[in-house]
């Protein structure tokens, strides 16, 4: 009977857990990148492969345990015919395959985001990670970025990236800002620093996600094709506050990008 | 320490006779130790190597004098190694006598070494280096490093010396065997080969 | 003959005295014992506060009566405080991964049956033996200890990745004193598994008795021998990895942490560090830890199922064996695809996660090993059984995932999201609890002398199968959303409508944890109460069956074993003892 | 006259009366050291402020001293908190035997500290970063409040106290101060606390602060408070201007909290302040702006009646 039993609530589980995928119960958020395809192509095929494999062999273990859990231990023994030779086989063709598959498939799919450089004229921004807050950062009219300075640091005068306005003449039009806006449709390349903990540059609609690390400045460039307003969250474990910290990124029509940096702007 | 005790520690040897694959288990348990000592120190020696390609400036701040007390160290570890040999020798052969001076003799060149290890650290330590500050200027790292990488040799070193010690001392109780004393070979022969590591990435690599 | 007898007899009478016999005891029996129990200590507390994680997670404002008392201060009024919810998450990941998981199935189970599978009257090392386990011991109250200081336990989870756990107080409440102990208490935990993996080497090796050539060792044997190897060299890095970190933090050198750090608007006096450096070395250690985690979990089932099933696994001992070696020697090749994201070159990312992929291979090929060797079975039901099976399905269940993770361009999506969490709770944690469950079914008999009640079993188990696949499937499918992992609440706004699967995670992870009672209270209660056990209860053919039920001090009461079989030798009710002299039936 | 009484005994009762209390402020020091010492031993002690103040001596010299302090801060922290309420009890039995100025013959300073020059611009603050800070906000953007001037020039949140010329003896003021979390920004945005005053923090928003003050002399110490949660009740052991507040969660929020020794008064927006209860003689006061420093004047205060002070801050 336990045989039995066992082989039915294994199938049980297999068919929910296969529905609850199917059905897309839960599922990934609408993609907002020219990246992100090959990404949730990836993540399909992967699906599709291993759920396949994850059927097979929750079934193979249901109809084992049903058929041979029960005897009355009368019944001769029989061994799996060709022992663990066509086991062994199976497992390296089978799984091999879909191995080299995804090893290829999935390269192209991360050589796209990482492999590829960021096209010249790609919309810069600055990003500033801190203990439990992004900060960004725009070049200004004169396109030039001034240099950092780790000691001028002061978040309670708003100076979150240690500028020095007063003596460096290409910091004097950067625009700090709390939220990020990016222009829909155009290569945005993004330079990361981190000011304390390692902490994490997570949009799920985007299909980005990459860490800050405290002493190196990582680029990651991408591009938006939907204009919206979607949520930055942290995603690497940076302290109390972590579970809070977070930010918008606003992606915008070139005209309204323009006005929105001209607030910005203003506001500084 | 009680008699049951004992025979726990011995137990399975007197109770049955030596299984085919017998090998002598202490001599084949520092081997095993040598194999996971050696990851810690290549770990250590990982570290230094990362932060040394990862610093602009890393500063070699060695002049002749150091190389030279290095190199002084070196030879003494060296011979010490075959002093060490020679003892395991003589116990082989059980003289006694021989055994205890070469042993002696080990001890003695191992202690050598750690006084002119500690030598330089003192000297070092005079011109202001620290674990987090580096008086040249250069990279801060590197007394971490150093400090870090010679002080675990030369905590084995001295250790290896107190061990020694103990057999030597067991060995003319007769509570110990030649066995023993080859173990503890084994383990002191490890301890300068890290050394053979250590002196070139720790000492020639900074040379001025 | 006679005389030997006698003669060892003499030379093995027990200690007296009730510190030498079960305290400071040098004897690898209650050691084991002791390893289990520290084992099973470590699981209720690990729950107890996976519970109060879970039902602060789903009832935000919730108070948790127990909290308030254990920490005014991490949680006035019994609400933990987003601090106190990370230390919760850390003291859960660092005590279950280290305490429970690596010390139970190996040093625990290990302990008691290694010397007694080779045939040997104790470990190779009895008084190092003893000092591994104090060790630990020592290690572990430590990690509670944190629980008592005024800034409570560390905040950086078990990986403690630097520079926050590496900077010290500014980086948060727990990050002075809690992590401090934290990594001592870890640095320790690495001595004791290197003793015991140093112990468990040389036994396999120089102890084993007349005729236990390799292929006749049992699986178990064979998987602690190769787990022991990995922890050999796993431990060998984290123990260094430990004291660079205290080193940071105590000698203000700057391994870990880079120049130029503004926490609350002040410079920090470091500079030159690299917090990857860091990540390289944890998970250097970390990724053998999975599979020293989850070997022995292979090992027992593969010890524990033949029995139940009545046949040779397939392929004899080679094939399972063989896999057990390839996945243990390429564990530490991979530890790059926990990095895929965290800035470590993008091209490093494709070198890793081939050998990580490869390594599914002879993963897949154990389980199928393993399901295989049910076919033509004629399975007996004990609960011990009904566990292998469930570790089966849970296996592949988790086994799976690491298809996703393995690949950096998914991976990209899917890192830090309750799809990783899911994952290594089938594969490391539920797994290897399982496993566990069924050696601990299976070997109570041996260790107490009595049998367990097996009702209160199979209840345990069906209860906790299904139950498990509620919370850690549900977990594994949310992930697929990317609800974040390590938030203490669901603040971001595309995390709010996942509450109510949360709550129901929750209540299933509650039920789950009660359930495990039903085992606690199995445990004792058949330990005073059970009936008494036979000999060899299972029909089993390994030595350990061939004693008595506790086995004497010496293990055989004197005798010499010898050995004339694989530990395979079933063929339905027929069965030939490793010992016996009858000659083979089933061919191994 | 009047104000020498106290110090010198014209009488021999007087002087009879004062070695007396003399006398019982020593032994109230010493029944008071030992439930201080043992109440607040750091392992059980409920509430870790009590605690910290055991780590709030620390030498600041070489950066890792930090650590180094952090090494025995467990030991030393026992000794400390055991020394360090002996000490705490003498002073108070001390003050109890010397009564302190009676209001009859209690100074009084007044005064308005001016801004000459212009402002310096506030930069707006973005709250976007937490939907429930920004909505508290959504009619009138927020600034920083640096430099906060009032009508004609007058600089606001201005600390002004008594560097010195005080015995030192002083009992701390009773009545707690306040430091409120409200739509993510403090009120006030600068905080003056007497030593071993009571200051009550509260959090009225629906989001969670932590409370980051990044003391040197004081315990620097590190707390989150829920919304709702219960209010922290902090003292401060010695002097110390400026205290820095931060709040990590909300980075842009930033407060000041001054700890001195006596009395204080905070300038308010038309920048006027007030001292009371100042025993009449010779001081220096000192007045403190985040952004400017300090200035000081020496002045004499007379029984009775009030004495005025201004100060004026000239903008950079």
């Amino acid at each position: 009977m336990p045989g039995k039993v066992f082989a039915v609530v294994v199938v049980i589980v297999t068919l929910a857990i296969a529905y609850c995928v199917i059905a897309h119960v839960w599922w990934m958020p609408v993609d907002i990148s020219v990246h992100g395809p090959n990404i949730d192509r990836q993540i399909e095929e992967t699906l599709f492969g291993a759920g396949i494999l994850f059927i097979a062999g929750q079934l193979v273990l249901a109809a084992f345990s049903f058929l041979y859990g029960d005897s009355k231990g009368t019944r001769k023994m029989k061994s799996f015919p060709g022992g663990a030779k066509p086991l062994i086989i199976f497992a390296c063709v089978v799984v091999g395959i879909e191995i080299l598959v995804l090893s290829f498939v999935g390269s192209k799919a991360w050589g796209s985001v990482y492999f590829t450089p960021p096209d010249p004229s790609s919309v810069r921004i600055d990003v500033q990670a801190g203990q439990f807050a992004f900060y960004f950062r725009y070049p200004g009219p004169d396109g030039k970025f001034g240099p950092l300075h780790p000691e001028l640091i002061s978040e309670g005068t708003q100076n979150f990236f240690g500028l020095d306005t007063d003596h460096d003449p290409d910091s004097k039009d950067d625009i700090v800002t709390a939220q990020l806006a990016i222009p829909v449709n155009k290569p945005v390349l993004l330079t990361l620093h981190s000011k304390d903990m390692g902490h994490s540059f997570d949009v799920r609609e985007l299909r980005v996600q990459q860490d800050f690390v405290p002493g190196i400045v990582i680029p990651i460039h991408f591009t938006a094709t939907q204009t919206g307003r979607f949520e930055i969250v942290c995603t690497q474990l940076c302290g109390l506050g972590h579970y809070n910290m977070k930010a918008y990124i606003q992606v915008l029509s070139q005209p309204d990008y323009d006005n929105w940096l001209k607030q910005q702007a203003a506001m500084q | 320490m009680s008699e049951s005790e004992l025979t726990m520690a011995t137990g399975h040897e007197v109770l049955m006779e030596a299984s085919p694959y017998h090998i002598e288990k202490k001599k084949l348990g520092m081997w095993v130790f040598i194999v996971s000592d050696a990851c810690t120190f290549a770990t250590f020696l990982f570290g230094y190597g990362y932060m040394r390609v990862g610093s602009q400036n890393w500063g070699t701040p060695f002049e002749f004098s150091s190389i030279l007390n290095g190199i002084i160290m070196t030879f003494v570890l060296l011979s010490s190694s075959l002093t060490m040999l020679a003892a395991v020798r003589a116990t082989q052969a059980g003289q006694k006598a021989s055994a205890n001076k070469w042993l002696g003799l080990t001890m003695l060149l191992g202690t050598v070494f750690a006084i002119l290890h500690l030598r330089e650290w003192v000297k070092m330590i005079g011109e202001g280096w620290r674990l987090f500050y580096n008086p040249m200027g250069g990279a801060a790292q590197f007394g971490a490093c150093f400090f870090s990488v010679t002080g675990l040799h030369l905590t084995h070193v001295i250790s290896g010396v107190i061990a020694l010690g103990f057999v030597a001392r067991g060995y003319n109780q007769g509570r110990y065997d030649e066995s023993h004393v080859e173990t503890a070979g084994l383990y002191w022969h490890f301890v300068d080969l890290v050394w053979m590591f250590v002196f070139p990435l720790m000492y020639l690599m900074n040379a001025r | 003959m006679h005389d030997m007898t006698a003669h060892a007899a003499a030379h093995h009478a027990p200690p007296q005295g009730f510190i030498r016999k079960y305290v400071f005891s040098v004897d690898h029996k209650v050691i084991g014992i002791q390893y289990t129990t520290l084992g099973l200590v470590s699981a209720f507390i690990g729950m107890a506060l996976s519970w109060a994680m879970r039902i602060h997670l789903a009832w935000p404002a919730a108070s948790i009566p127990f909290l308030g008392t254990l920490s005014p201060n991490g949680a006035p009024g019994g609400v933990p405080t987003p601090e106190y919810y990370l230390s919760l998450m850390t003291m859960h990941g660092t005590i279950m991964a280290f305490f429970l998981l690596t010390a139970a199935p190996m040093a625990g189970y290990g302990n008691f049956m290694l010397p007694i599978h080779v045939g040997a009257a104790d470990m190779a090392f009895p008084r190092l033996n003893m000092a591994s386990f104090w060790v630990t011991f020592v290690g572990f109250v430590l990690a509670c200890a944190t629980f008592f200081i005024p800034d409570g336990p560390p905040l950086s989870g078990w990986t403690a990745y630097a520079p926050l756990s590496a900077v010290g107080p500014v980086a948060g409440p727990g990050q002075g004193w809690g992590q401090n102990l934290w990594g001592l208490s870890i640095a320790l935990f690495c001595v004791a598994s290197l003793l015991g993996a140093l112990n468990f080497i040389v036994t396999t090796i120089d102890l084993r008795t007349k005729g236990m050539t390799l292929s006749r060792l049992p699986l178990a044997t064979w998987a602690w021998f190769i787990n022991a190897w990995v922890s050999l060299l796993a431990f060998a890095v984290l123990l260094p990895t430990c004291l660079l970190l205290v080193l940071d933090r105590l000698g203000g050198t700057s391994f870990f942490i880079p120049g130029g750090l503004v926490v609350n608007d002040k410079v920090l006096p470091h500079s030159g560090g690299s917090p990857l450096l860091f990540q390289h070395l944890f998970w250097f250690f970390g990724h053998p830890e999975v599979y020293i985690i989850i070997l022995p979990a292979f090992g027992i089932v593969a010890h524990v199922m033949p029995t139940f099933t009545r046949k040779p696994l397939v392929g004899g001992w080679k094939v399972i064996t063989y896999a057990m070696a390839a996945i243990g020697g390429l564990s530490f090749v991979v530890w790059g695809h926990h990095m895929f994201v965290s800035g470590m070159s993008p091209y490093m990312a494709m070198v890793f996660s081939v050998p990580t992929l490869i390594i599914t291979i002879p993963s897949v090929i154990a389980v199928l090993v393993f399901a295989f060797s049910l076919y033509g079975a004629n399975m007996r039901f004990s609960t011990p059984m009904l566990f292998c099976l469930g570790f089966i399905s849970l296996f592949i269940s988790g086994g799976i995932g690491g298809f996703f993770l393995a690949q950096p361009a998914v991976d990209s999506y899917l890192h830090a999201t309750s799809f990783v969490v899911g994952h290594f709770h089938f594969t490391m944690g539920l797994s290897a609890v399982f496993a566990a469950f069924a050696g601990f079914y299976y070997w109570f008999p041996k260790m107490w002398g009595r049998m367990m009640n097996e009702t209160l079993g199979k209840i345990h188990f069906w209860l906790s199968f299904v139950l498990v696949y509620c919370v850690f499937m549900t977990l594994h499918l949310m992930g697929l959303t990317g609800s974040v992992r390590r938030y203490s609440q669901f603040v971001a706004d595309f995390m709010v409508p996942l509450t109510p699967t949360n709550k129901f995670i929750t209540i299933a992870a509650l039920l789950l944890g009660a359930t495990q009672f039903i085992f606690l209270f199995n445990v004792i209660w058949s330990r005073f109460k059970g009936p008494k056990a036979a000999d060899n209860p299972w029909h089993a053919t390994t030595l350990e069956w061939d004693t008595t039920s506790p086995p004497p001090f010496d293990n055989f009461g004197g005798r010499q074993m010898t050995v004339y079989h694989g530990p395979m030798e079933y063929d339905g009710d027929a069965f030939v003892m490793q010992t016996s002299t009858e000659k083979s039936i089933a061919g191994t | 006259m009047d104000h020498l009484r106290d110090s010198v005994p014209s009488t021999i009762s007087d002087l009879f009366r004062k070695k007396l209390q003399m006398g019982f402020g020593c032994w109230s020091s010493l029944l008071l050291a030992l439930p201080t010492a043992l109440t607040s031993f750091p392992r059980f002690s409920a509430d870790r402020l009590t605690h910290d103040l055991s780590w709030s001596i620390r030498p600041l010299k070489f950066h890792d001293s930090r650590i180094l302090n952090e090494e025995n801060s467990m030991k030393a922290g026992y000794k400390f908190v055991a020394l360090a309420s002996v000490l705490l009890a003498l002073a108070f039995g001390l003050l109890h035997s010397r009564s302190s100025v009676s209001a009859a013959s209690a100074g009084q300073v007044t005064g308005t500290v001016k801004l000459d020059g212009i402002a310096p611009h506030q930069r707006g603050i973005d709250m976007s970063k937490d939907p429930s800070c920004a909505a508290a906000h959504k009619d009138k953007p927020v600034t920083t409040e640096n430099v906060v001037t009032g009508a004609n020039g007058g600089l606001a949140n201005v600390v002004v106290y008594v560097s010195q010329g005080l015995t030192g003896n002083e009992a701390p003021l009773s009545q707690p101060v306040q430091l409120e979390q409200k739509g993510c920004q403090y009120f006030p945005h600068v905080v003056a606390v007497d030593v071993g005053q009571h200051m009550k923090i509260l959090n009225d928003d629906q989001a969670l602060h932590n409370i980051h003050p990044q003391a040197t002399k004081n315990a620097a110490w590190n707390k989150s408070q829920m919304p709702g949660g219960p209010p922290l009740d902090v003292t401060w052991a010695s002097e110390e201007v400026p205290v820095p507040v931060k709040c990590n969660v909300h980075p842009w929020m930033q407060a000041y909290i001054v700890v001195v020794k006596g009395p204080y008064g905070v300038s308010d927006d038309s920048g006027s302040f007030q001292l009371d209860n100042l025993p009449p003689g010779n001081y220096t006061l000192t007045a403190w702006q985040e952004t400017y420093g300090t200035q000081t004047q020496n002045v004499t205060v007379a029984a009775g009646k009030p004495t005025a002070v201004n100060f004026t801050f000239k903008a950079k």
